[in-house]
């Protein structure tokens, strides 16, 4: 338990790194690090097929799309950026508080769940629960990739022809 | 073994911190591009909730398929998503959100 | 015989969709098959008149069945709309024969009149509701095909008619939630419970917003300005008051159990007299001829509300009475307004006078008409408003009162107009002025003469017409033939004299007949005063006058103030808030995600109150 | 059988970019009209017990868990109806082949999206479907690189992924107590904790979501910007069905075969839509821009939808459902219109328009037809599942809520009608004197949206009978 809440801390403080950073390329990677924590969590809690591909996808492919945008729109110059800190600054130091007091107040709430929880499930091989039981969410898998080719497609086409 | 649950509520803690943290970099950015984190931190808190409530009922498996089918859903929406900043910034020159308010009333 | 109720509804629909069908170029088609069609529905509504018939196809759940009666009531107000679609069609045909969008107006006509034979056989609420909602788009559309101010004229009458339907809207559903039935037959409900009151008085609105009264009535004058004349002759004059009164007299006499010692009743007389009073008022100032008997279509409804009001056999009798005659003597006025408007060009009454001479006929009818809805004896609106002050009297002095005050008022205006319009000198203009073409004077004649045979025959449509409807409530007691009270009937001819009396007064003073009415108009200046204070004699008289000024002013801004708040505060109000609303969308979308935080957030906290 | 709903299209799709591209683009639109069709049809065989629905050998394979019943069918046909005008009217707004055939697809990908939503019966592949039909939509609208179309689609991306969310919380939190997503499990291990503190709360955030979808008083932010700058032919795509299938068909068949009616929720669901009745009307009426102005329409009709639903008896339902099918078909109708009007006069502004019906008659008097219905004229057939909405709200006891939506539907008329005042009639501009009929193939989808609207008025009583009675008696 001390080792998850631990790791979630790091995570916190990963996102609010990303957040709260002057430049957005590093924001993008912070985004990568919290990935990252993420999938250490995961693993912690044995979704070991579901962390893999966190920290495939995740980690690797969205930390893509981020850096070609970021590079494809080239963001402000450098003085700009020191133009708009402290006003950034001013804007952003909130947050860190807000979130001390909302953890604050949600950890130490006396929360009762009483739910009743199901009992534990036969199937336990996740190749078998997506093939078999799930092929209806393989399906859309499939139709969202297509989407996203044509998203691609016409999207960035676009910006080409310009 | 810590009870399931208490873990649980000790994650819920942190996956709605993580949302508030997204929301308040959706709310305060003027960086379009930083909205999109926002939102990608928002999806990172749902993926941890959606975890961490397999474990706690034991239905390992099926959480895993959930964030499988999830995360494919996510990458595609957040490509979508970024073709459409790039577009804006053709448009406006500029990643500014305060240049986003042509339509109204 | 179920067919031909059928065909009531049908053969003017059918004739409506040909004439529309037709080609342009046909000009004659469009008077031709109207005329045939209205002829063919007068005589199915002979053929089933005194006749008893059920008609029921089962159609849709919830009650919902095409049902149609026809019974006494509405079989003679089903006689009468046919007599009443024939002779407008007649008189149309030449007087709209060159204007505009004819074939629309023939098309609207029909469809109308098939509504109202929908409306009047209807035995199901639903089905009611379904015709008497599909009047309110003929209405429209005869309205908008006048001149150029017509359309908003129309959307005025739309608004106006719109809401008082979906007032009876409710009142249906709380109806047919009550008794349990949609069918009209078998709705028999006591007035006891709120809810019940609150239905009535819903249904209530919607029959006498259909009849015109206050204060639904501001379109109608405007409609007489803008709208085509044989319009105002067909829908405000006789379609829209029978059914209205129809449906009045419905609810009141056989679906709710409405008793006289109620304040329902109370509240339908005060509705009744305010009505008469305030549109006379209007009516006297008024300087054009259509506008004026456009007030005065309003004033009658009051008669009838009153009349049905004071749920006594007589004054019942006497308002479906009154309803019949007002129909007749109405539409007659307006025959002659538009036939004095399509010969002399104008229906201004400062630019007409002396047409007497050049419109013998026309101004004949005028009389009788004129006569007829001022109570004089013998004519027929005479033995109507009789009954009526009988009832009144009875309920109230009060309310005869001021039920006779209007009769004052009724005539004094009409002698204006026949003075202004017919009498005095003849405006050089009008010197070529010819009397108007035979198909317009029929109409005009026929009715006159149905004016005075009503009157001095009275027992026919009071045996035959109105008493079958009250049937047992009677008790065998007949009000036809001369009026048994003859202390009232002094009283009326007492005020008549008087009207009389001050048009003349008022004539000479101002030296015309049209400004006879003008003391009431123009408020007398302080100056004034002292030279009336010289003829000692007259005073009395004057400051009664002044006093009528007053209110009479006091009556048009409540007039202006419905029309304003019907047709300015209800926009203004949405226009602000429109404005307010759109002020609140910034196009800033950390706007929209934090109301629809906020929402879900209020939600949220809805769904866990109880926790 | 069901199956083929999903299947079908996806496999068109693959044909028509497997066989050579250039043939396709110019034949590919008119292979694709056999699918809307094909669906109408199928969907009028099973209603009338000529086609069985029992597993076919599709079935066999492909194993998806798909029910079908009366509020499906009534979906799948207005999807159908929907798509076969967007189809239809397609190549007459979108001139570019290239451009015309990748709208093809995408529409062929809503089209499969939609299909899904209406036939699943698990609540996370019913999000996975909702995200694949919210994403072809964002990729449509800003399909026309114009700068105000991206506007509106990244503030629908901003409001959707919030909803996306909340939706996705709401599913973690019941799977954690149900153990399984799929409908029937959800629903009885509601019924077992009842009105534990996560659950309600997860409620709460689903309902908040899927009012995001759906475009309501107060999550409507997005809905104007987004149909107004979106493109002729999206538009009518989406404000004919795309967000009422995301958001109001998936809150009916939520609430009432999973949640179940409470009364707070009943209480929420009435009071967002007379909400949304309210604002929206008064929204629209000051609303310079034709497609704006439809858009505002558009949530105030979603609210009766809406507060029909909330009464939470099998007539309101009902009565939600017909309405939805109503306004599926007028606001195509509408939407069809406004870019015929678009495209003959080149502005969308109303007041630069005027006395139009004479150049246009066609597009007027559908138009007419359409703004009548949609204010409840009878016997148009809007008035119909307005007056069964009213009969619904009345029987279940709720007499306010009855009266705001009789009192509404004259603001409705209010609007409506100065649309049809600022654009069809009065004085004809000068500038507009040269303004011709739009061409057939615009006018043709008009024709038949405009015969439904009258058709459906005309012959209520039969379907009365045969469409709604059988959701009540369900």
């Amino acid at each position: 338990m001390i080792v998850e809440i631990i790791i979630l801390s790091v995570l916190m403080l990963a996102a609010l790194w990303t957040v709260m950073t002057r430049s957005i390329l590093r924001s993008a990677i912070g985004l990568a690090f919290v990935s990252v924590m993420l999938t250490y969590i995961m693993f912690r809690l044995s979704s070991p097929i579901a962390a893999v591909f966190e920290l495939s996808v995740c980690t690797g492919l969205i930390s893509v799309v981020f850096i070609s945008t970021i590079t494809l729109t080239f963001p402000l110059s450098k003085e700009e950026v020191l133009q708009h800190m402290k006003e950034r600054l001013s804007r952003f130091w909130y947050l860190p508080l807000i979130l001390i007091l909302v953890g604050l107040a949600f950890s130490l709430a006396q929360v009762k769940l009483n739910l009743t929880l199901p009992p534990p499930e036969v199937e336990q091989d996740v190749r078998n629960v997506l093939w078999k039981l799930r092929p209806f969410d393989l399906a859309g898998q499939v139709i969202m990739l297509l989407t996203g080719v044509y998203g691609v497609l016409i999207l960035f086409r676009q910006v080409r022809k310009k | 073994m810590t009870d399931p649950l208490a873990l649980f509520w000790i994650t819920c803690v942190f996956v709605i911190m993580l949302m508030i943290a997204g929301l308040y970099c959706i709310f305060v950015t003027y960086n379009l591009i930083r909205v999109l984190i926002g939102l990608e931190l928002l999806i990172k808190a749902v993926t941890l909730l959606l975890v961490v409530a397999g474990y706690a009922n034991n239905h390992l498996a099926r959480s895993q398929a959930f964030v499988i089918t999830l995360i494919v859903m996510e990458v595609i929406f957040i490509a979508v998503a970024a073709g459409i900043v790039i577009g804006l910034y053709y448009h406006n020159q500029s990643l500014d959100v305060r240049k986003l308010r042509n339509l109204k009333g | 015989m179920e067919q031909h109720l059928l065909l009531l509804i049908l053969l003017p629909l059918a004739g409506a969709v040909l004439i529309l069908s037709a080609p342009q170029r046909m000009r004659f088609f469009k008077a031709a098959p109207a005329l045939v069609i209205t002829l063919v529905n007068m005589a199915i509504a002979i053929i089933v008149f005194k006749k008893n018939i059920i008609v029921n196809f089962p159609w849709a759940g919830f009650g919902i069945d095409l049902s149609f009666r026809l019974d006494h009531f509405s079989a003679f107000i089903i006689a009468a709309v046919a007599c009443f679609s024939f002779l407008v069609t007649l008189y149309s045909s030449v007087f709209m024969r060159l204007k505009p969008g004819l074939k629309q107006f023939y098309a609207y006509l029909l469809i109308n009149l098939s509504f109202t034979n929908g409306a009047l056989l209807a035995d199901n609420l639903i089905i009611l509701l379904f015709f008497w909602e599909g009047l309110l788009l003929g209405l429209f559309g005869m309205i908008a095909l006048g001149n150029k101010n017509s359309w908003q004229t129309a959307i005025k009458a739309f608004i106006i008619v719109g809401i008082a339907d979906l007032c009876m809207l409710l009142g249906i559903a709380i109806t047919g939630h009550l008794s349990g039935t949609l069918a009209i037959s078998k709705i028999n409900l006591p007035l006891a419970s709120p809810l019940a009151i609150f239905a009535f008085i819903m249904l209530m609105i919607g029959a006498i917003s259909k009849a015109g009264s206050m204060p639904f009535h501001t379109w109608i004058p405007d409609a007489a300005v803008d709208a085509p004349l044989p319009f105002m002759a067909f829908l405000p004059a006789s379609l829209e008051k029978l059914l209205g009164i129809y449906f009045l007299g419905r609810i009141s006499l056989s679906m709710f159990q409405l008793k006289a010692e109620s304040g329902l009743s109370i509240a339908l007389m005060v509705i009744g007299v305010t009505t008469i009073i305030c549109a006379v008022m209007m009516a006297l100032i008024q300087k054009n001829y259509k506008k004026l008997l456009a007030y005065h279509a309003v004033s009658q409804v009051g008669y009838m509300i009153l009349g049905i009001g004071t749920c006594l056999p007589v004054g019942i009798v006497g308002g479906l009475f009154h309803m019949l005659n007002n129909a007749m003597y109405k539409s007659c006025l307006f025959f002659t307004g538009g036939a004095v408007e399509k010969e002399a060009g104008t229906a201004n009454l400062e630019e007409l006078g002396g047409l007497s001479s050049k419109m013998p006929i026309t101004f004949f009818c005028f009389v009788i008409a004129a006569l007829s809805i001022s109570g004089v004896p013998p004519f027929n609106g005479f033995f109507s408003k009789e009954l009526i002050y009988d009832a009144a009297l009875e309920r109230g002095a009060i309310f005869y009162f001021l039920a006779v005050l209007g009769s004052f008022f009724t005539a004094a205006s009409f002698l204006k107009l026949g003075h202004a319009a017919y009498l005095g000198k003849l405006n050089p203009v009008h010197q070529r002025v010819k009397e108007a073409p035979l198909a317009m004077l029929i109409p005009m004649i026929t009715i006159a003469l149905a004016c005075v045979l009503f009157g001095l025959f009275n027992s026919w449509p009071l045996d035959n017409l109105i008493q079958p409807v009250l049937g047992q409530r009677l008790e065998g007691i007949s009000f036809s033939g001369f009026p048994a009270n003859t202390k009232l009937i002094v009283i009326t001819i007492v005020v008549l004299i008087f009207a009389l009396l001050n048009h003349i007064f008022g004539s000479k003073i101002y030296g015309s007949g049209l400004k006879a009415a003008d003391y009431i108009h123009y408020a007398p200046g302080l100056v004034n005063i002292y030279a009336w204070a010289e003829k000692g004699y007259f005073d009395p008289y004057r400051v009664g006058m002044k006093f009528i000024v007053v209110v009479a002013k006091v009556i048009f801004l409540f007039d202006r103030g419905i029309d304003w708040l019907s047709s300015s505060l209800f926009v203004n109000l949405s226009y602000g808030l429109t404005g307010q609303i759109r002020k609140v969308h910034t196009g800033n979308y950390a706007h929209y995600l934090s109301w629809s935080l906020l929402g879900m957030f209020l939600i949220a906290m809805f769904l866990l109150y109880k926790h | 059988m069901l199956s083929l709903f999903i299947i079908l299209p996806l496999l068109s799709l693959m044909v028509i970019n497997l066989l050579p591209k250039e043939l396709m683009k110019k034949i590919g639109t008119l292979m694709s009209l056999i699918l809307p069709l094909a669906q109408m049809l199928v969907v009028v065989f099973i209603f009338l017990g000529i086609l069985d629905i029992r597993p076919g050998p599709a079935d066999h394979f492909f194993k998806f868990n798909l029910a079908i019943d009366n509020i499906s069918l009534v979906m799948l046909f207005s999807i159908a109806i929907v798509i076969l005008v967007t189809l239809l009217v397609e190549r007459h707004l979108i001139p570019d082949a290239d451009e015309r055939f990748n709208f093809l697809n995408l529409v062929l990908i809503t089209f499969t999206g939609m299909n899904g939503i209406v036939l699943v019966q698990d609540l996370f592949s019913l999000y996975v479907f909702l995200e694949i039909t919210t994403v072809a939509t964002f990729i449509l609208i800003s399909f026309h690189k114009k700068r105000d179309a991206l506007e509106g689609a990244f503030k629908y991306i901003i409001l959707s992924a919030l909803a996306t969310v909340g939706i996705l919380s709401s599913i973690a939190l019941i799977f954690l107590i149900s153990g399984d997503t799929s409908f029937a499990v959800v629903h009885q291990a509601l019924q077992n904790s009842r009105h534990a503190f996560l659950i309600d709360f997860a409620l709460a955030i689903f309902l908040g979501s899927l009012f995001i979808k759906g475009g309501l008083v107060p999550f409507h932010g997005w809905l104007a910007d987004a149909y107004s700058s979106a493109g002729r032919a999206i538009s009518i795509l989406l404000a004919g069905i795309v967000t009422k299938t995301l958001g109001v068909y998936t809150l009916i068949r939520l609430v009432s075969s999973v949640f179940g009616f409470d009364t707070e929720v009943k209480g929420v669901l009435m009071f967002i839509g007379a909400l949304s009745i309210i604002i929206g009307a008064f929204a629209a009426l000051g609303q310079h821009d034709f497609k704006r102005l439809l858009a505002y329409s558009s949530i105030s009709q979603v609210g009766y939808i809406i507060l029909s639903l909330g009464c939470g008896t099998p007539l309101g339902i009902a009565a939600a459902v017909f309405h939805l099918f109503n306004h599926a078909i007028f606001k195509s109708l509408l939407f069809v219109n406004s870019a015929a009007l678009e495209l003959q006069t080149g502005t969308r502004h109303m007041d630069k328009m005027g006395g139009l019906a004479q150049k246009m008659p066609i597009t007027g008097v559908t138009s007419l037809l359409a703004s009548l219905s949609t204010a409840g004229m009878p016997p148009l057939s809007g008035f119909w599942s307005k007056l069964l909405i009213v009969m619904a709200l009345w029987f279940s006891g709720h007499f306010a809520y009855a009266i705001i939506a009789v009192l509404a539907s004259v603001l409705t008329l209010g609007y409506m009608l100065s649309l049809q005042n600022r654009v069809f009639f009065g004085k004809l501009r000068p500038e507009l004197e040269n303004v011709k009929e739009a061409s057939f193939g615009l006018l043709f989808p008009m024709i038949i949206l405009a015969g439904i609207i009258v058709g459906v008025g005309a012959l209520f009583p039969f379907i009365l009978n045969s469409l709604i009675f059988p959701i009540i008696i369900k």
